[in-house]
Parts: structure tokens; sequence; C-alpha cells
């Protein structure tokens, strides 16, 4: 019991950092420029093969910095002549239009990388067992992915609260409309969170792609839980997209590891149900089967009794 | 309009259309029309198969647009309501066909709306306290919790395999005319009156008091609130008559194709749903109807006609988001006055004029986009592929160099000649006094 | 029961720790025309917010004909009969201005949410709204959307929206605000006109409309009411004078 | 405006140009088999290597003459992994005249075209078609669900799972087996049958775990090793397929969990790369065919043929050898029934047994099943042809005899007059 509550704890917190490398840049876009960004794992997506390609050339640790980078430029241009242009339309077509993104990004990741997954590899120097539990190797990427999940907020924490853009952004996190009152250019910081933001999802792909698999389908896969994330942490706030990460990293893990069902815990209570019940299927439904959609039903549940999420500063 | 006067419109719905209303019967008694002397124009099993399924999309987009477009309600879930009232129709036909039951087959998209309504209900109740981003949410989350358990109870999903049934029964309404509905025509038939009824039905629903008070609340849910109405209820009764109808569309499907699987309530499903309904512009009654047709052609079609068809529905997507956020319904509204005083003439011709130019250009990307694929997939690039009756090898640099040429020379014309059209646009309707604001 | 249209018992209403509201008690008498003024900052709209029930109050009681409102949502006080504007336009803004009279309609003329009635049928529902259409002087713009009316149409909108549903208690928020002289002369003439029977509350500022309009005024600074009574006595008032009319009165 | 308009036309002239450019000449002489399978979204690499092997065969085929005279025309027909739109292509595809459809993605696809072909051959008898099945492996389609329109060139995952415990019952080492599948039919059935099986073949060993997982939902398998490490596993047998089985051995792999995996599909399109190192020595699977028989079973002529299709296919290798059995089966039952009429052909085919470099197989009349030999193989480094040039490759540790495959039908075939 101990083993598995150690490697649920261990793992939650691994698989809630990847999260959080995903949300937090979508939290920047959303929140700031209530855009919701159907195409945020595309630049995930993105940002995996860029440094994949990129590490066939010149190694994984240039690409560690220089695939993101593209992919900012990429959002930024997406940005700039594609977003701001249908802005004035409102909310629903920013959605469709980053709900065409995905189909296009996808296709042309198709087209340039084929339909493959891609032979892009974890570097040797971190290819080895950083220490042992319980007989279970810890690699040493995992650990490297969680430090730079680390420097990753502490980096953006400091960026927004000790800069003067920051400082701009996180003022425009909960009140969109007053910056522009204070006469900042806030084109050019949507063009600049947008960038910021897919720029981090293309970390998190940079990081992410290797450890898993660098393939077409791996957008769709983490697509609409980023998105859970977000609301549930609540708009405007990076602490609650972290703590909503780790929220549900955690649950899917725990539940994971539980082969609890309903049927058993009225066991438990002295109440015998067979296979031949009624809803048979729902009574011995088990946890573990159920853990991967837990996320959706935090969702609607928070949403349902608390629409600002955990630690949302306005409401959704 | 003078300048003054729209100073205090917030700018983001200054061009905002209203839901216009389609007047007369002229028009209800078109429609019927087309939708008899379709299937004698496109008469081949598949044709006559996808306009049965165009039927029931159109009806299941306006259902959808009652949310989005008259109630302001931003759903990523309609599919549930469409797939689980399918789910019931489906189980009640089975049931009919064991003899457990006895209903006619005729009135299965009316069991299919009952389904929907049933769990559009407590979903709704739920997910309606809230517009915006909370409701869009929530119905994202109810979404995938809905198609997530459809792969858990297999007893009433199916599983991935779905379930299936027959729809020759026993008993139909008009089965002395010798009506089975095995042929897919007689199929077609049924849909298309189904569609019909429900096209009005929906109609009319805008021009009750709920409808009405449906806009008013996605206008202005606070002061919707002052006078006298409870936001939450409208919404509500809107999602609930949604449901019902979306449901309706569920049983069209199910008597078409006599299978449902889970993917008729999976995220995609309502993805579809939601592009159709704004690719046909949200902002007119009509609109769905048009993006239903034009999304189900290029689902069923584009697929056959090119590998790359992905990239062509996502091109064609975001340029519609891009140019014409209004929708294709905007499209033909914006020409109304135009056309009204007669003065589309001028517009025609310069249209005629960008015809060309739209050709060249067109004819330059698509060779682009087939060059590259066909390099990318094909297992021999060098063996030629036939594009617009050339013969083109595509490892070799001239033919790319043809096709950029052809794409530049195309978009430099074309964008010379938009500045003639724009031109003629602007003084057809300054000549009809800026009626169009 | 009683004369009072409306009454306010020791009203309070705090967001987090600053008191806005601190103990209001006020009348209202049927019928009357109260206006309420204040500077900025005092209060008023916060005041209005509470009775309509767009803010839960934090402690006291609101009485509308006798019955206790404060709790109820805004729109099971609407239909008890007390309706109003807003200080910020606020209407259906994509909506017709006709449809914008017509929905204000519904609800007093009983349609509830009748998905099996069609609103054009109804000939009393469109010659109620043709009516006051006709009382706002909006008729010309009858089939423009609300969005793309000039500021003072919208106020008359907004005005022919709040009276519509045939409310005995109205609340008017600075119904003039904004406005150009002949613009206000012409908006205070339409108060008189579409208010003549009923209770009317409003919040003002412009003092010509407040002593050309008001039966009595009452005078909210920094969340208490430190004055009620006719317009003579409040200009007599020297409390007033020195809290807040200073010299712009004299 | 003039935006609006350029994609109003864009539709307009994409359809009307990329019409003429597919459409060119479809010859009438031909004989149309429909490519069922996805050609688009997330299993179009799948559905497209299926479709090569097609190709390949036809062209084999029509190189060396044709079928009585006629070629064969092989017609894609994308149904985007949905049962419903594979209905929506069959009726394309019976429109332009093909009688043979041939589909292997997917039970759930196959189960729908099986009753959709029903359907369509009773209320059009004359225009029947029929259907071949070359990988959908639920059990059912040949019992319960068996038509006489349906013939399957795969073994089904019964047979499969039968020769895969039949090896596992001789490895002494084997003791606690831990199931891990995808929570839908295929994977259903993989747990219910193995857990049968083994009962019955080695009732020692023990069952430490049955777990099933959504499918394609999970990013990171490691929660579900960890469980298969406390569970003191040595074995695990999964029918996972893709991504959601390259995770599972990385992450394995990853955690250093010391176990050999009993898989389905560990030589799916993309999977050995994806696998790589991590599957070394320890993923075995059960298949007909892998691309280093033709060096064991010393049939190079089959070697040449595989080395061929790579070199024509670059990065795909011949992995459903079953398509050509399939095509040559269907080439053969045509000129004996000496006529392409589907009705006809389904006649010869039935109890059609045929000679391939491995063995004597045979379309069980009962239920049109294949029996075809199997193998036992272990993904592992050093054999002489490996896969997607990983280094790594399959080596045969067990031969199951066609005969040996063969397990009871409950299917009550339903013949026309």
């Amino acid at each position: 019991m101990l083993e598995l509550i150690t490697f649920s704890l261990i793992n939650g917190v691994l698989y809630g950092m990847l999260l959080f490398m995903l949300s937090s840049g979508l939290t920047l876009i959303f929140s700031m420029m209530g855009v919701l960004n159907f195409a945020h794992a595309s630049f995930y997506m993105l940002g995996a093969y860029f440094a994949y390609q990129i590490s066939t050339f010149v190694g994984f640790w240039p690409a560690l910095i220089i695939a993101p980078v593209l992919v900012a430029i990429v959002g930024a241009f997406v940005e700039r002549y594609m977003l701001r242009h249908v802005h004035q339309h409102g909310h629903v077509a920013e959605l469709l239009l980053t709900f065409g993104l995905v189909y296009l990004i996808d296709e042309i990741i198709h087209l340039v990388w084929g339909r493959m997954p891609v032979d892009y590899r974890i570097p040797e120097v971190l290819d080895f067992t950083l220490f042992s539990l319980f007989g279970i190797g810890f690699p040493a990427y995992r650990g490297f992915m969680f430090l730079v999940g680390v420097v990753m907020f502490v980096a953006l924490y400091l960026v927004l609260t000790r800069t003067r853009v920051g400082l701009i952004v996180q003022a425009s996190l909960s009140h969109p409309d007053m910056v522009d009152a204070l006469g900042h250019n806030v084109p050019r910081i949507f063009t600049l969170v947008f960038a910021l933001g897919t720029g981090l999802a293309g970390l998190a792909g940079v990081i992410a792609g290797n450890y898993l698999i660098t393939e077409p389908g791996m957008g769709w896969a983490m697509g609409p839980i980023v998105f859970v994330v977000v609301v549930f942490g609540g708009l405007g706030s990076l602490t609650g997209a972290l703590i909503a990460s780790m929220i549900i990293g955690l649950v899917t893990t725990f539940a994971i590891g539980l082969n609890l069902s309903l049927a058993d815990l009225f066991a438990s209570l002295g109440l015998e149900i067979t296979r031949e019940a009624f809803m048979a299927d729902l009574w011995f439904l088990e946890l573990s089967r159920i853990g991967p959609i837990l996320p959706y039903l935090l969702l609607v549940l928070m949403l349902i009794f608390r629409p600002r999420g955990l630690m949302g500063t306005r409401e959704t | 309009m003078s300048e003054q006067s729209i100073k205090q419109t917030p700018a983001h719905i200054a061009p905002a259309p209203r839901l216009r209303l389609l007047r007369g019967a002229g028009i209800w008694i078109g429609a019927l029309i087309v939708v008899l002397v379709l299937p004698m124009i496109f008469s081949s099993g598949h044709s006559v198969s996808m306009l049965t399924q165009m039927c029931s999309a159109i009806v299941f987009a306006l259902s959808y647009n009652m949310l989005l477009g008259q109630g302001g309600m931003l759903s990523f879930g309609h599919a549930v309501f469409s797939g689980l009232g399918g789910f019931i129709a489906m189980h009640v036909l089975n049931a009919v066909n064991d003899g457990a039951l006895v209903i006619p087959l005729e009135l299965m998209p009316i069991v299919g709306g009952l389904g929907g309504l049933a769990f559009a209900i407590p979903f709704g109740w739920i997910s309606t306290k809230r517009a915006g981003v909370t409701f869009a949410m929530i119905s994202l989350g109810i979404a995938e919790l809905v198609a997530a358990s459809a792969l858990m109870f297999t007893g009433f999903f199916g599983g991935e395999s779905g379930i299936s049934s027959n729809r020759v029964v026993d008993h139909t309404l008009f089965g002395f005319l010798g009506v089975s509905y095995g042929p897919s025509i007689e199929v077609y038939y049924l849909a298309g009156a189904w569609m019909l009824i429900a096209t009005f039905a929906m109609y009319l629903l805008t021009l009750t008091p709920l409808g009405r008070m449906a806009n008013a609340v996605r206008d202005n849910p606070e002061r919707a609130q002052f006078v006298g109405y409870d936001p939450h209820l409208v919404r509500f009764l809107q999602f609930s008559l949604a449901g019902f109808f979306a449901g309706v569309a569920g049983g069209l499907t199910v008597i078409n194709y006599e299978i449902l699987t889970a993917d008729a309530l999976s995220a995609i499903a309502s993805g579809t749903v939601l592009v159709m309904a704004f690719i046909g512009g949200i902002g007119f009654f009509f609109g769905p109807i048009l993006g239903a047709i034009l999304i189900t052609y290029l689902q069923t079609s584009l697929s056959s006609f090119s590998e790359a068809w992905l990239m062509y529905f996502g091109l064609i997507f975001v340029g519609m988001v891009m140019y014409a956020p209004h929708g294709l319904a905007g499209i033909v509204m914006a020409h109304r006055p135009a056309l009204r005083s007669g003065r589309a003439g001028k517009l025609l011709l310069s249209y005629l004029v960008a015809a060309v130019p739209t050709a060249l250009l067109l004819v330059g990307l698509i060779s682009l986009i087939e060059m590259g694929y066909h390099l990318s997939t094909a297992y021999m690039p060098e063996y030629p592929i036939s594009l617009f009756g050339v013969e083109v090898n595509v490892t070799q640099l001239r033919y790319w160099l043809g096709a950029v040429a052809i794409t530049a020379v195309g978009l430099a014309v074309f964008l010379w000649v938009m500045r003639l059209i724009r031109r003629a646009w602007h003084e057809v309707n300054a000549a009809l006094g800026g009626e169009r604001t | 029961m009683s004369e009072h249209a409306l009454r306010l018992v020791e009203l309070r209403k705090s967001f987090g720790p600053t008191e806005i509201i601190r103990g209001v008690d006020l009348d209202i008498h049927k019928g009357e025309r109260h206006v309420i003024i204040g500077p900025n900052g005092a209060g008023k709209s916060t005041l209005f917010n509470l009775i309509s029930g767009r803010f839960p109050v934090s402690s006291g009681r609101v009485e509308l004909h006798g019955q206790r409102i404060d709790g109820l949502p805004p729109h099971q006080i609407n239909r008890m009969g007390l309706s109003r504007s807003f200080q910020v336009t606020n209407l259906f803004h994509r909506m017709s201005v006709f449809e914008n009279i017509r929905c204000a309609l519904l609800w007093s003329m009983g349609y509830k949410y009748a998905f099996w009635k069609l609103v054009g049928r109804q000939r009393r529902l469109n010659e109620e709204a043709e009516r006051i259409l006709e009382q706002v002087h909006l008729q010309a713009r009858r089939d423009v959307p609300a969005a793309m009316l000039s500021y003072a149409e919208q106020r008359a909108l907004e005005i022919g929206a709040t009276i519509a549903g045939g409310a005995d208690v109205i609340l008017l928020d600075e119904p003039t605000a904004g406005m150009s002289l002949t613009e206000t002369e012409q908006a205070v003439q339409l108060i008189r006109e579409v208010t003549a029977g009923r209770t009317l509350v409003m919040v003002e500022h412009d003092m010509g409309v407040v002593f050309g309009l008001a039966d009595r005024v009452s005078v909210l600074v920094y969340g208490e009411l430190i004055a009620t009574g006719t317009p003579e006595e409040i200009r007599a008032n020297t409390a007033v004078q020195e809290a807040y009319l200073g010299t712009e009165v004299a | 405006m003039n935006a609006r308009l350029k994609n109003a036309l864009a539709a307009a002239a994409l359809t009307a140009v990329t019409s003429l450019a597919s459409f060119g000449a479809a010859a009438q002489d031909t004989i149309r088999v429909g490519y069922i399978d996805p050609l688009s979204g997330p299993f179009a690499n799948v559905g497209d290597a299926g479709f090569k092997h097609l190709l390949y065969m036809a062209e084999k085929i029509n190189s060396e003459g044709g079928v009585l005279g006629k070629k064969i025309e092989m017609i894609p027909l994308d149904n985007k992994s949905s049962p419903q739109e594979s209905l929506v292509v069959l009726r394309e595809a019976i429109d332009k005249g093909v009688q043979y459809v041939t589909q292997g993605n997917g039970s759930h696809v196959a189960g729908a075209l099986i009753d959709a072909v029903e359907k369509h051959n009773r209320r059009n008898p004359d225009n029947a078609v029929l259907f071949l099945n070359y990988a959908a492996v639920d059990p059912e389609l040949t019992n319960e669900k068996c038509s006489f329109s349906h013939f399957r060139f795969d073994a089904n995952a019964e047979m499969k799972l039968s020769a895969m415990t039949d090896y596992m019952a001789e490895q002494e080492d084997i003791e606690r087996v831990y199931l891990i599948n995808m929570d839908y039919a295929h994977g259903h059935q993989v747990s219910r049958i193995t857990k049968e099986l083994l009962a019955e073949k080695r009732p020692d060993v023990q069952i430490v775990g049955d777990v099933l997982h959504p499918i394609g939902k999970v990013k990171d398998f490691a929660p579900y090793v960890s469980k298969i490490k406390s569970s003191g596993a040595d074995t695990v047998v999964t029918g996972n397929w893709g991504n959601d089985l390259s995770l599972l051995v990385k992450a394995g792999a990853d955690a250093g969990l010391d176990v050999d995996y009993y898989t389905f599909y560990a030589g799916g399109l993309g999977t050995p790369s994806a696998l790589g190192q991590a599957g070394k020595d320890r993923v075995y699977h059960v298949t007909e065919w892998h691309t280093n028989l033709p060096v064991e079973e010393d049939t190079p002529e089959m070697g040449e043929f595989s080395d061929a299709f790579a070199e024509r296919y670059p990065g795909i290798d011949w992995y459903y050898n079953r398509l050509g059995t399939q095509m040559l089966m269907l080439k053969k039952a045509m000129e004996e029934a000496d006529s392409t009429d589907p009705m006809e052909v389904a006649k010869a085919m039935e109890g059609m047994e045929m000679e391939t470099p491995y063995g004597t197989v045979t379309m069980r009349a009962d239920d049109h099943q294949l029996l075809q030999p199997l193998y036992v193989s272990v993904l592992t480094e050093g054999v002489e042809k490996d896969v997607e040039n990983t280094g790594l490759g399959f080596k045969t540790v067990a031969r199951i005899e066609a005969d040996d495959t063969a397990l009871d039908t409950t299917c009550e075939m339903k013949r026309p007059e």
C-alpha cells in the first residue's frame, strides 16, 4: 500500500507537471485574450516535431531552446495575421479559427514528417536510472522534466511579478479592459502573450515528445484536458493552473491505482450485487477504468458549484 | 446612419445582423419542391443517402443554432442529445422489430426527439445556470463524460461496434401505399418530410414569447431579469427544446444508416455541428441550413476527390472564419439590398471579372497542395500525376516554379480585381443610401 | 395595507470591509415622484441595485407594497411591480426597438415562457407595444436595432422598456445623464408623461431636473440619508447645503 | 466582400477541378475491389499501409495477366475509422460498380459492414457484394455474426490467443500473469479468453491483475507500470495497439520493469520504431508472418518479394501477408468459378485449399474463417531482416500448424439458394 501511494504520488506530480507546462501558456492566452485556443495542443505537437528535426542536426540541447522560440514565432504570426483579423467578430469566431488551425497544423505535419511516429529520442546524457524505489527505477529524464517544469513556473512567476510587461500582463489577466484604458498597446501585448503561450506549449512538446511519442496524434490526445486544467484552476491564475494540474495529475493517477467499484462499496456495506443486476455496467465499473475521465467530472462539478475555479480572480 | 449616431455602440456588435424572418409561404413551397425534385436529379444510391444525411444534418444544425445563434449559448456537446436521442430511437426500433412495441417507423424521429429531450432536461438544468464560458466548459465536460461512458456502458451503447437495427418493420403509416422503407429513396422522402416539419417548427419557435426572450437573454441576461424573466429558465427551456430537435435529427440518422455508434455523440460530432452552424451563418435562421448542406457535402465527397481533403477543409474553414464571419447566409444577405434595388448587375459584372484570376489562383494553390502531397506521400514521387490535364512530375523543379508562378500571377491579379469589386460594392451600397450599416 | 409604495428599513450593504450603504430608512409614498440626490460615490446606484435585487443586501429590509422583497431575485421583484432603468444603457442591443419594447411587455401580459403562441398574432400585445413606442417617440426608429440608436434615443428606449411592464413603482437611474439641454427637457417631459399615476424613484444630478420634477427629495451622502423633504425644505436645509449642495443652489 | 466570394468560388472550383483530376479513365473491364479503411485522421497511416499492400498485390496479379483476362482495380474509400462513414462509402462503392470490398481496421467497422452487406445482398440479390476481412479479429464475426458474404483471412483473436497460450503453457518460468487491455470489445475479449485458456492449459499460473484503460486517453503509463510491478507479475498479456502499446512498453522500460509482453500488435505499423530498444527481447506477438520468416523458413522468393515491397514503399514493411493470401485466393476462386460474380466466387471460395510458401491454408466452409499456420515471435536484435530499420526484428519461437489453430464455431451459415 505504501508502495502504491508513493508511486501514485510521484507519478501524479510528474503528470501534473506536464499538464502544467501545457496549460500555463493557455492560462495566459485564455485569461487575457479570452481566446479558447483549441490549437494549443497542436502547438505542443509542433514543438515536439521542431525539436525532433533540430535535434537531428545539432542535438537535443540547442533544440530545447530553438524549438520553443520557433513555435512562439509561429504563434506570433498566427495572432498577428489571423486571430487579430477575426477579433472584432467575437470569441466564437476566434475559437473557430483555432479549430481550423488544428486541421491545418495536423495536415502540415503529415506533409512534412509523414504519418508515422518519428524517432525523437531522449538525450543519452539523461538516459539512465536516477534512483530505485521498491524495485522500480526512476528515469533521470523524468527528473529533468520535473526540473524544467519547476524552472518554468518560477521564471514565469518572476516575469509576471517583477517586470513591467509582466505587471501589465497580470493586470490584464484580471481586468482585460483596463489595460487599454491605461494606454498600453494592447494588440502588441496580445501578440506577445500569444507567442509566449504557444512557446510554452512548444516547450512542453520538446520535453514530452521524446518521453512519450512524437506522432501526428499526440495533439488530439492532449487537446481537451488542457482546458479542464485552465478552467478548473481559475482564469487569471498561474498558481491556480499549477494546483489544478497537480490535483488532476494526482486524481487520475490514484484512480488508476485503485480497483474499486460501486459494487465493492456496497459489498462492504453488506449489500451483494450480482452481474445480472439492473445497470450492472455501472455498479461494476472500476475506478481505474474511469480514471482518465475523472478530470471532466471534476470540471463539471467545479463549474456548477464554483464557476470561477479554484483560484480564479473572476468568473469565467 | 451617421458616424455620431453609432458612437455609443460597442465596436464588436455593430455589424451583427439581425435574425431575419423568412416571410411568406412562397419560400416553404419552394423548399418542398426542392426536396421533392432533388433525388430525381441526384439519383444514385450514394447521392440519395447523402441527401438523407443532409436532411438530418439540417435539423441538427438548426437545433444547434437555437442555442448559439438564438440563445447565445456556445455548446461543445450538442451531439450528446442527437446521439442519446438516436440510441433511444434505436432501442425502440429494435423493440418494434422484436414485436415488443408497436410504433410506426415514421414516428421514430419523434421517439428520438423525446429521448433527446429526456436527457436535455437534467443536463440543461445544471449547465444553463450561467451563460458564456461557464456554459461552454460544462458542455465540454458533459460531452467528454457521455462520450467516455458510451464505451463503458456497452449494454446501452453497444460498445464501439454500436447498435444496429432494421428499419423495415411491420407497421408503417404509409404501408398501404406499398411503402416499406427498404429502398433508400423512400427513406429520403421520410427524412425530407421530417426535415421540413422540424424546420418549420423551429422557425415558428423563434416567433414565440420564448423564442423572443431567448434572443433577449442572449443580448442581455441582466435586462431580461428586469423585465420579469428568469434567464436560467429561458435558457433551460430553449436548451431542452434544442435537445428535442437534436434528438429528432438523431432519429433520422438511425433510420438512414440503421446503425449508431458512440461516434454519434463524440466531441467530433459536436464540433462538426458547431462548424455547420457557423459556416452557414448563426445570425440568420436559414444560415445553418446552408452550412449543414455544405459541410455534409464536403465531408462525404471531398475525401473521395483528394487525399489532401483535410487540408482543403481546414483552408476553406479558416478562410470562411476570417473573411466571411457571418457565414454563407451573411454573404447572401449582404447582396439583398443591391438585388432589391436592381443594382446587382454592376456587382455581377465585377464578380465575373474576378472569376478569372480567382480560378487562376485556385489552380495554382490546388496544384501546389496536390504536388506537395504527392511528393510527401506517394511511394514513387517521380511517377507523374495529372493536374488540370497536365502531366506533372513533382520531382522536377520546373513544375514547382510553374505552379508558384500561376499562384503568384493569380494572386496579384486577384488582389487588383478585388479593389474593383470593393469599389463597385461601395458604389452600389452608397447609392442605396447606406441602408446596410 | 400601507400607503407606502416602497419602504427601506435600516438597509445596509458592505463590499468586503467597506460599508457602502450604512443604515438607510426611507418611505416612498404611493404616487409620489421621489428624487435621490447626492455626491458621486454616495451609493445612489448601489441603493437602486439593492432595491431591485441586483445585489443581495447585507442587512435590513426592503418592502414593496408592504411585502418583503430583499433576498428575491430581480425577476421576481419585477413581477411584483417594480421596474428599473440603468445608468449605463442596458438594452437588448441586437434586437429592434420594437422588439425591445415587446419583450419588456411579455411577462406583464401573461405570456410567460409560452412557446406555443406566436407573438406576431397577439393583437393586444402588439398594439400595446406600438402605444409605448409612440409614447417614447420612437415610432420612426421602430425596426432599427437598439445598438444603432443615438444616445438620447437609447435613453428614451430605456425608459420605454422600464415602464412597459406596467410596474407601478419605477426606478430611474440618472435618465438624463450625458444629455444636451434640449434633450434633457424632452426627457423630463417624457418622464412626466409616462410615470403619471405611478410611483417614481429617480437618481438625478441635474438640479434643474430635480427641483422641476420631484415631489420629495432625499439626500444620500456616504451611504446615509441626511435629509428627506420637499424641494423647498431641502433647499433650505443647512446640513444639506454644507454637505453637498454648497453654492450650487444659491 | 471580395474574399467571401473567393471562398464560395473556391469550394465550387475545388470540387469541379478535383473531380476532373481523379476520375480520369475508368475502364469497364476491371474487377473493382473497394478498400474501406481510414485514409485520413489519426489512423490514416495504418489504412494507407494496408492500401499499399493491396496495390502491390494488384500490380503483381495484373502483371501476370490479371484474373480471367481482367485487371484488378483497387479503389480507396476513406471511412475515417467510423462504422457509419463506412456504410456511406460502401454505398458509394456499390454505385461505382464495386463487387468486392475489403476492410481490416476495427471489428466494429467490420461488424457494421457485414450487417450492411447482408442487408444489401438481401435487398439487391442481383447486385451482390462480398466482404473480405483482412484484420478484424473479433471472434463473433465468424461465430454469432457469421455471414455467407463475409470471409476472414486473419486468425481471430481467440485463435491467436490459443496459439499464444499454447506457447506460454510451455514456458515454465511464467508464474504470474498480468492482463492490461484497452477498454473496448477487443480488450475485453483478450482479457476474458486469456483467463479461460490459461486456467485450462496452465492452472498453476496466477492472474495477478486485470486492468482495462480507456483507448488512446492515457498519456503516461507509469502508474499502470507501478501497479504491474507491485503485483509481482512476470508476464503481461495485452491486446493493446498503437500508442497504447508503445507507451506501455516504454514506460515499463523506463521504470526497469522486468516482464515479458505477449501482444497482438507489436508488429503493427510504426509500433516497432516507437518501441525501439524498450521492447528488445521482451515483446512477443503472434502473426501469420514477419519479415524474418523467409530466412527462418528458407523461402527466399518471399524474401525477395517482401524486400521489393519495402524498396517500393520506403518506410513500410510487408506486414499483412494475409492480404497476399486473400488476393491470391480471390483470384483462384474466380478462376475456379470461371466468373467474377460475387455469389459464384463465394461458393468457390468456401472450403477452398491453397498452397502458400508456409503451408496449405484452408477457407473453412463452416464459418468462412481462414486456417493458416501462425508464428509466435519475439522482438530481438541481430536477426537478418529487421523491421522499420530499427535494427530489431522478429525471431520465431514457435510455429503452430494451421490445423492446430482451428477452434469450434457456433456459426449457422445461411446460404443463398
